[in-house]
């Protein structure tokens, strides 16, 4: 029993990080109709950033939490003005090639001068250490992961769902032209929206950096999965996506114990199954 | 949808002499491959995805159906076959058989669950799917998980055909692609090639006019995931191994990309893209780490300046449909 | 007699292997062709390389062309169990050579042995068997695995848990988790909670990697129980900084300081490499192989151009080089050569860059790998 | 007396999340006549379209068609059976031509829809059925034009006469007139007139000349219930009708 | 707040005269040349109405005022500001606003958010409860889905969103197709007192009837050309014409 207990805490540390990433890709779905293939890049990119931060300019964890996603949101935006902003109106696949393109280029760019093993990370030291909650060692890094990603990702709920923000983004991705003649500076937006997520993405990876290798495939294993609670969630659902982030978590890390060999099928079982019984995903509006 | 296709091209009696002239030149180009040089082994390969992307063409072009896992078709049949040839001791044609056997089973029920997904959802239920039936096949002694089923015998077809031999297996698979693509060709310019491209094009009024469209669409899928499997089949022959490779969902993604790269919804675009990315999967081989670099911006460009694929743009220029 | 010699590096330049093998494996290749000292006796020598991309077709499709196109007399490197296996296929088919140094299956001397392959540096009868006997002796008597659910995984913990059992250890658990997982954090609790003395990881790549730096977190090592990688790297050691790695156990054939010899190769290769990298032990068995092979060419007075005879004649000459040390090569293809045991040293027991391991126990040459009693290598006479 | 009526509705219903779009709507359609259903904007009738032709699922009530009872038939079935809609935004398929539009409609009745084996030279024998088609409704020269070129009047046209290929015995139509110039106006309702000969017909439509010219019933409809039922005379008195949707300035 | 904004604006429109002035416009689709050089004007306060044949060129027109056609040369002057050039957002926020024919309501916004969505580009808009009063079907059906709306609802909410944001030359694209007479009668009212409160209005309409009870001035579009154009006390004089124009 108390394994159980301790298998759910980790399914939902896990689950943040899909819950974080997932998010962005929400945003970026959701209001731009952008299926964002470079994700798992920018996310990488995140850690790497992270990483430069401290190796190269001596900034600690802390700052890089704040620095990296604006460096990769400035990164992204510029991917968005220069290329992703020519697909507006055309086939979802498009978005999709062009960014899976992307993602390939800053992959191999940093394989090419990281290699593919990757590079160390350490937990910050205010963040090292454990507690033993009896059930289980928590490492005290990884409870931060929880309680930060869930904080982010309410105010990233609020600033979509609650502000006129959302309501712009939805109208835009729908009828670009007749938002901007009502007076909104579309591609502005649409590029700011693309940033947010992309930092979004970025977070992520200076939050996983200390956890997991800073490898240049690190976005690439995780991609799919990220896909799949997207779409369980409703595609472009900012709650759906958070939600089925952090439930997913939970329930892959139940089928680690009960039936380990599944978990990674797990997720594409759940999503074949919600897909059966709600055609548009959990939360998802009609498509 | 917003129209993946190039949609401005006139469908006229024209139309179908063009592809009939094209198809002629093209079956005699590759006909002459074994006599000019060129590497055959490169070719049969690439003949292989050639008719995978048609397959998978036939689908999305004409069907609207983008689906996002057409390599569990490819891969299936690859093992299925591998396993005939190799462990069944059957003799190729049956090996054939018995592949494609698998991926027209594999797609009733694939399509039995994911047909009356619309759009998006489709392409990811599609995808769920083959991701599935990935582990399966990671996990399952019979593919020998990361080794794949490996010497694979090639045999001699009808007692006769000695596969060993490259010229006659090349040939071989020449004439099952040609059997393939003329057959794909003949759906799309069938009565029911029609019914899915107005089904594609308004699926409501379609319905309102008393078609049970899930039939057609079903159809549509079950006839792309069967050629799909025989594309598979026709790959063990040349690749003599059957690997995980083929069914991971980076493989769909590539049938994706050869078909768009040629021409999404035109006849001989899919031929075109599968020439040009195994080329370049052969070519780059050897600048080492850039591969993947220039690969992704080989798709960057061809999305942002030719967007209707390689044959798509030729056939707009001179405003013909191929 | 023909005295050109074309060699085909054939290895992963652009994915999970590429550190270990990849360019530092053309480079390995480079410079045995530079040391062997054949082109000034009038040898003529072309190195090629390409990236498989870790997929078996692509493997076979440039291994044919190249035997068939480019004339390719050896094939060197080629990691992956798949893609070995498949390019082992074509070689013993158009009777070329294959010496592999990445791939780990011990199926390429076993069930799949030819006439054509050797396999040099290491396999996973050998990893299992060496640290397995090594850490039971040293006290690691109960076990438990972490093992990557596919072929390659069930081979390590099977191989792993018979020598176990043989030195009179014990397995107390194992679990199965799937390829390419991010998060070990599930397992790791499992194995914790197992109280196991030694914590197997039957895996390999991100894998184990991840596996070590979620370990070092959960304090798996600082509890008191010891992480035995089963298949690792010094390309790994390094990604993973001495902090995590420190106290991991783990056997390779080659060092870059085990001697002198291995420190003036590895200084030499090291100036070349991008990174500054020290070569790994698969970089290091393609210089070893290529070498050897050389010599036996030379000794046969010309390149005839023909596999099987070639390879014969490298099975017949014992080996000999600064890197592996003396050594024979098998009738099966096998290249027998003595395992270390390695032990991370701790960060304030390094002295430098790349100084990482102690040496902890050698398992002799004879011992280390399969014998042949209990081989099904069809070229094995019994 | 299944046989006056060629479509009938009993205690229909529709209820989207507590709001009745449609409720408890008695219908009698005479067959052979041009029934019109008139109404506010809203109140229902491209619902009670829906519900007829089984692109809504009725929350109660029965349907009956031709003394068949089709409550709970498939669309395409429904269609089949000879009940054709059109839609209020004009339905064609886009990228086809006129005349493929046409033809379309003409396979489906006709078979060899499925036949993937097959040229489709084999749908040139229904070339001269569908230009007659495009002839009645004045589409002659754009036959082989694809319909995404053709103005707004012309599709609205097109829709009619691919519906007529499907030899219908019952046509819904909802707006045929809608965004129509004056000349399309005239020559559709024409068209509608020649056609109600053989076909019965129901219709929406604002364009009250149009409905007074054409219809031989008219229902009115508000907020989902029938208010009114009679011809256009006796309709124009009705003080009801007159608040509810023709407004104070109607003579 | 509303009351003085909505005084001064018959202020602005007796000084300013002049408020759009359209020359030499020509408009493409792609490769399609669809206007010809289309020259009008409209004056501070005027209700001017573009008759014309299903496919003259008077969407087009409203479209290219707007900004949103592709390629577009010539001059379109706005309150003596040249906008050939500008791009659509800053065309609305110099205080035009533009209800599309095709209603362009979003299906992922609900009533409200459909409602509320255009920004407010200056005082002087109708209040809610006006447009409530307009239109009491929308109050209704305010949390439901904009595109699950009726015909006619989604041709009221089209209207209704652009009243809102203070914009005070309106260019409305055949606003009553689809409405029940008794809307049209309303509609007809309110561009009445939209008018008498200094709002100018263009309007295209296909139902001559409806735009003779609102229209100042008319021009007749043929083949993206203007080929007629006179006031609404010459209509009687005009009325042959117009039936050969428009097959009235
Ligand atoms: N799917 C739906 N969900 C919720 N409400 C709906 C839905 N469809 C229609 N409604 C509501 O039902 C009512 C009736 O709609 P309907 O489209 O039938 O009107 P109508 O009579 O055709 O009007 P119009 O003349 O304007 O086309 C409207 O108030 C509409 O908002
Ligand atoms: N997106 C488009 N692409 C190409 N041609 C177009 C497009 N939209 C309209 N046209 C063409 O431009 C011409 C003018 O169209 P426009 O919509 O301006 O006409 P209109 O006067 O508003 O007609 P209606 O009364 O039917 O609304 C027509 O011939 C039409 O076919
Ligand atoms: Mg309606
Ligand atoms: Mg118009």
């Amino acid at each position: 029993m108390q394994a159980l207990y301790a298998q759910l805490l980790v399914g939902l540390i896990n689950g943040s990080f899909y819950a974080l990433l997932s998010l962005g890709l929400a945003v970026i779905f959701g209001m731009l109709n952008i299926i964002n293939f470079a994700h798992g890049a920018l996310y990488m990119m995140g850690a790497f950033v992270a990483y430069f931060l401290l190796n190269l300019g001596g900034i600690n964890y802390w700052w890089a939490l704040l620095l990296a996603p604006i460096i990769v949101g400035i990164f992204g935006m510029i991917l968005e003005r220069t290329m992703l902003q020519w697909l507006t109106g055309l086939d979802h696949l498009y978005g999709l090639l062009l960014t899976f393109g992307i993602a390939l280029i800053v992959q191999g760019v940093f394989q090419n001068y990281f290699g593919s093993s990757g590079l160390p990370y350490a937990i910050p030291d205010q963040l090292r250490g454990g507690m033993n909650l009896g059930f289980m060692f928590l490492p005290v890094y990884r409870g931060w992961v929880v309680v930060f990603s869930l904080a982010v990702c309410l105010a990233t709920w609020f600033l979509i769902e609650k502000t006129q923000l959302g309501a712009y983004l939805r109208a835009a991705t729908e009828n670009p032209t007749l938002v901007r003649a009502f007076g909104i500076n579309v591609p502005r937006m649409i590029t700011l929206t693309y940033g947010l997520g992309v930092g979004l993405a970025a977070l992520a990876g200076v939050l996983s950096a200390p956890i997991n290798q800073v490898r240049p495939l690190m976005g690439a294993d995780l991609i799919i999965v990220v896909f799949a609670v997207v779409v369980i969630g409703g595609m472009g659902s900012i709650m759906g996506s958070i939600i089925t982030g952090f439930a997913l978590g939970v329930i892959e890390g139940l089928t680690k114990y009960f039936y380990p060999e599944a978990s990674n099928t797990v997720v594409f079982v759940l999503m074949v199954l919600v897909l059966l019984v709600k055609p548009t995903g959990l939360t998802g509006r009609a498509a | 949808m917003t129209t993946l296709t190039d949609d401005t091209l006139p469908a006229t009696p024209r139309a179908m002499r063009d592809e009939m002239i094209v198809f002629v030149v093209m079956a005699l180009l590759l006909a002459s491959v074994p006599f000019t040089g060129v590497y055959p082994f490169f070719v049969m390969q690439a003949l292989c995805f050639a008719l995978l992307a048609c397959a998978f063409n036939l689908l999305v072009g004409y069907g609207g159906l983008l689906s996002f896992g057409h390599a569990m078709f490819l891969g299936t049949a690859g093992y299925c076959s591998a396993h005939a040839l190799k462990v069944w001791a059957l003799p190729p044609e049956l090996g054939i058989l018995v592949g494609v056997a698998a991926a027209f089973v594999l797609s009733i029920v694939t399509g039995y669950i994911s047909i009356r997904r619309q759009g998006i959802y489709f392409s990811m239920i599609t995808l769920a799917l083959s991701q599935l039936l990935y582990f399966i096949y990671l996990q399952a002694p019979f593919t020998h998980g990361e080794d794949g089923i490996q010497g694979i015998p090639q045999g001699r077809m009808f007692g006769v055909l000695d596969l060993s031999k490259p010229t006659v297996l090349y040939y071989v698979v020449l004439v099952g692609f040609l059997a393939g693509f003329l057959l794909i060709v003949r759906i799309i310019n069938s009565p029911f090639g029609e019914v899915l491209k107005s089904i594609r094009e308004n699926e409501q009024r379609a319905i309102s006019l008393g078609y049970r469209t899930d039939q057609y669409k079903f159809l549509a899928f079950v006839l792309s995931g069967t050629l799909a499997g025989f594309a598979g089949a026709l790959k063990v022959f040349v690749a003599q191994n059957a690997s995980l490779t083929d069914v991971h969902w980076t493989m769909s993604g590539e049938v994706v990309l050869m078909t768009l790269v040629g021409g999404l919804g035109t006849i001989f675009g899919p031929v075109v893209g599968a020439f040009v990315i195994i080329a370049m999967q052969q070519y780059l081989a050897g600048f080492g780490q850039w591969v993947t670099v220039i690969q992704g911006a080989i798709f960057v460009v061809c999305v942002l300046t030719f967007r209707r694929g390689v044959i798509g743009e030729i056939a707009h220029y001179f405003r013909r449909s191929l | 007699q023909d005295k050109t010699i074309k060699i085909g590096v054939l290895t992963d330049n652009s994915g999970l292997y590429a550190d270990l093998g990849g360019p530092g494996s053309t480079l390995a290749a480079q410079m045995a062709i530079e040391d062997a000292g054949l082109t000034a006796k009038g040898w003529k020598i072309d190195l090629i390389s390409a990236d498989h991309q870790n997929k078996p077709d692509i493997g076979t499709a440039i291994a044919r062309q190249w035997i068939d196109v480019e004339k390719v007399d050896v094939f060197m490197d080629v990691l992956n169990s798949g893609v070995a296996l498949a390019v082992n296929n074509v070689v013993k088919e158009k009777n070329s050579i294959l010496i592999d140094t990445g791939a780990a299956t011990s199926d390429l001397t076993n069930a799949q042995c030819s006439p054509n392959t050797i396999h040099w540096v290491y396999d996973t009868y050998m990893l299992a068997n060496s640290t397995g006997q090594a850490l039971v002796k040293a006290g690691g008597d109960t076990w438990y695995f972490l093992t990557a659910d596919y072929a390659f995984g069930h081979a390590l913990e099977r191989d792993t848990t018979a020598v176990v059992l043989k030195s009179g250890g014990k397995v107390i658990g194992t679990v199965k988790h799937p390829l390419n997982t991010a998060d070990f954090s599930s397992f790791l609790l499992q194995a914790q909670a197992s109280k196991a003395k030694i914590v197997g990881m039957a895996n390999a790549g991100g894998d184990t990697t991840n596996t070590i730096k979620q370990a070092a977190e959960f304090g798996i090592v600082s509890g008191g129980q010891k992480l035995a990688g089963l298949l690792l790297f010094i390309t790994d050691v390094h990604a993973l900084g001495l902090k995590v790695a420190q106290g991991l156990n783990f056997t390779e054939t080659f060092y870059w300081d085990l001697n002198d010899g291995t420190r003036a190769f590895s200084k030499r290769f090291s100036e070349r490499m991008k990174n500054k990298a020290m070569p790994s032990m698969v970089q290091a068995g393609v210089y070893s192989g290529l070498l050897h092979y050389f010599k036996a060419l030379e000794a046969m007075g010309g390149n005839p151009h023909d596999g099987a005879k070639v390879v014969a004649k490298m099975k017949e000459m014992p080996t000999d080089d600064q890197l592996f040390g003396k050594g024979t090569i098998r009738a099966d293809g096998r290249k027998l050569h003595p395992a270390y045991l390695f032990e991370v040293k701790k960060p304030e027991e390094s002295k430098g860059p790349w100084d990482y391991y102690k040496l902890i126990g050698t398992t002799a040459a004879d011992q280390a790998f399969r014998p042949l009693s209990e081989s099904v290598c069809p070229l094995v006479k019994k | 007396m299944a046989d006056e009526f060629i479509l009938e509705t009993e205690g229909l219903t529709k209820e989207f999340a507590g709001f009745f779009a449609v409720r408890d709507v008695a219908l009698k359609v005479r067959r052979g006549s041009i029934h019109a259903l008139i109404g506010p904007n809203g109140a229902g009738k491209t619902t009670c379209f829906n519900l007829l032709t089984k692109f809504l699922k009725p929350s109660a009530g029965k349907i009956l068609y031709k003394g068949q009872d089709i409550t709970a038939m498939a669309p395409a079935d429904v269609a089949r059976m000879g009940l054709v809609r059109s839609f209020q935004i004009s339905a064609v398929f886009p990228h086809l031509t006129a005349l493929e539009n046409v033809r379309v409609a003409l396979q489906r009745q006709h078979g060899s829809s499925f036949d993937f084996w097959r040229s489709k030279t084999v749908l040139n024998r229904f070339n001269d059925r569908a230009r007659e088609l495009l002839n009645d409704v004045g589409l002659s020269e754009f036959a082989n034009t694809p319909a995404v070129e053709m103005p707004y009047g012309r599709k609205r046209a097109l829709e009619i006469a691919t519906t007529l290929a499907l030899d219908p015995e019952m046509m819904l139509l909802d707006e045929p007139m809608a965004g129509m110039g004056h000349e399309d106006i005239d020559k559709i309702a024409a068209l509608i007139k020649r056609i109600s000969a053989k076909y019965t017909i129901l219709m929406v439509e604002h364009n009250l000349s149009v409905v007074a010219n054409l219809s031989d019933i008219i229902t009115v409809l508000t907020r989902g219930q029938v208010l009114a039922q009679g011809h256009y005379s006796e309709l124009t008195k009705d003080e009801r009708v007159k608040e509810a949707y023709l407004g104070a300035g109607h003579a | 707040m509303p009351d003085t904004a909505i005084a001064e604006a018959p202020a602005r429109a007796a000084t300013g005269g002049n408020i759009l002035q359209v020359r030499n416009l020509e408009a493409w689709y792609g490769e399609s040349h669809i206007l010809h050089g289309i020259n009008f004007d409209v004056n501070a306060g005027e209700v001017v109405t573009l008759l014309g044949r299903n496919g003259a060129g008077k969407t087009t027109t409203l479209k290219s005022i707007m900004g949103i056609i592709g390629k577009r040369t010539g001059s379109v002057r706005f309150n003596n500001q040249e906008i050939i050039r500008a791009t659509s957002d800053r065309i609305a926020r110099m205080g035009v606003a533009f209800c599309p024919e095709e209603r362009g309501i979003f299906s992922s916004l609900d009533v409200r958010e459909n409602l509320m969505l255009p920004p407010v580009v200056r005082a002087g808009g109708l209040p809610l409860d006006q447009i409530f009063e307009l239109f009491p079907n929308l109050k209704e059906r305010l949390s439901s889905q904009g595109t699950k709306l009726s015909g006619g609802e989604q041709q009221m909410l089209a209207i209704a969103r652009i009243l809102r944001t203070g914009a005070s030359f309106l260019m409305l694209d055949e606003p009553t197709e689809g409405l029940a007479p008794v809307i049209i009668q309303q509609i007809g009212h309110t561009i009445a007192r939209l008018k008498k409160e200094g709002f100018t209005i263009l309007l295209v309409e296909q139902n001559f009837r409806f735009a003779s009870t609102v229209a100042d001035r008319y021009y007749v579009v043929e083949h993206g050309k203007i080929i007629d154009g006179f006031s609404n006390s010459e209509l009687a004089a005009n009325m042959d014409k117009l039936h050969t124009y428009l097959g009235v």
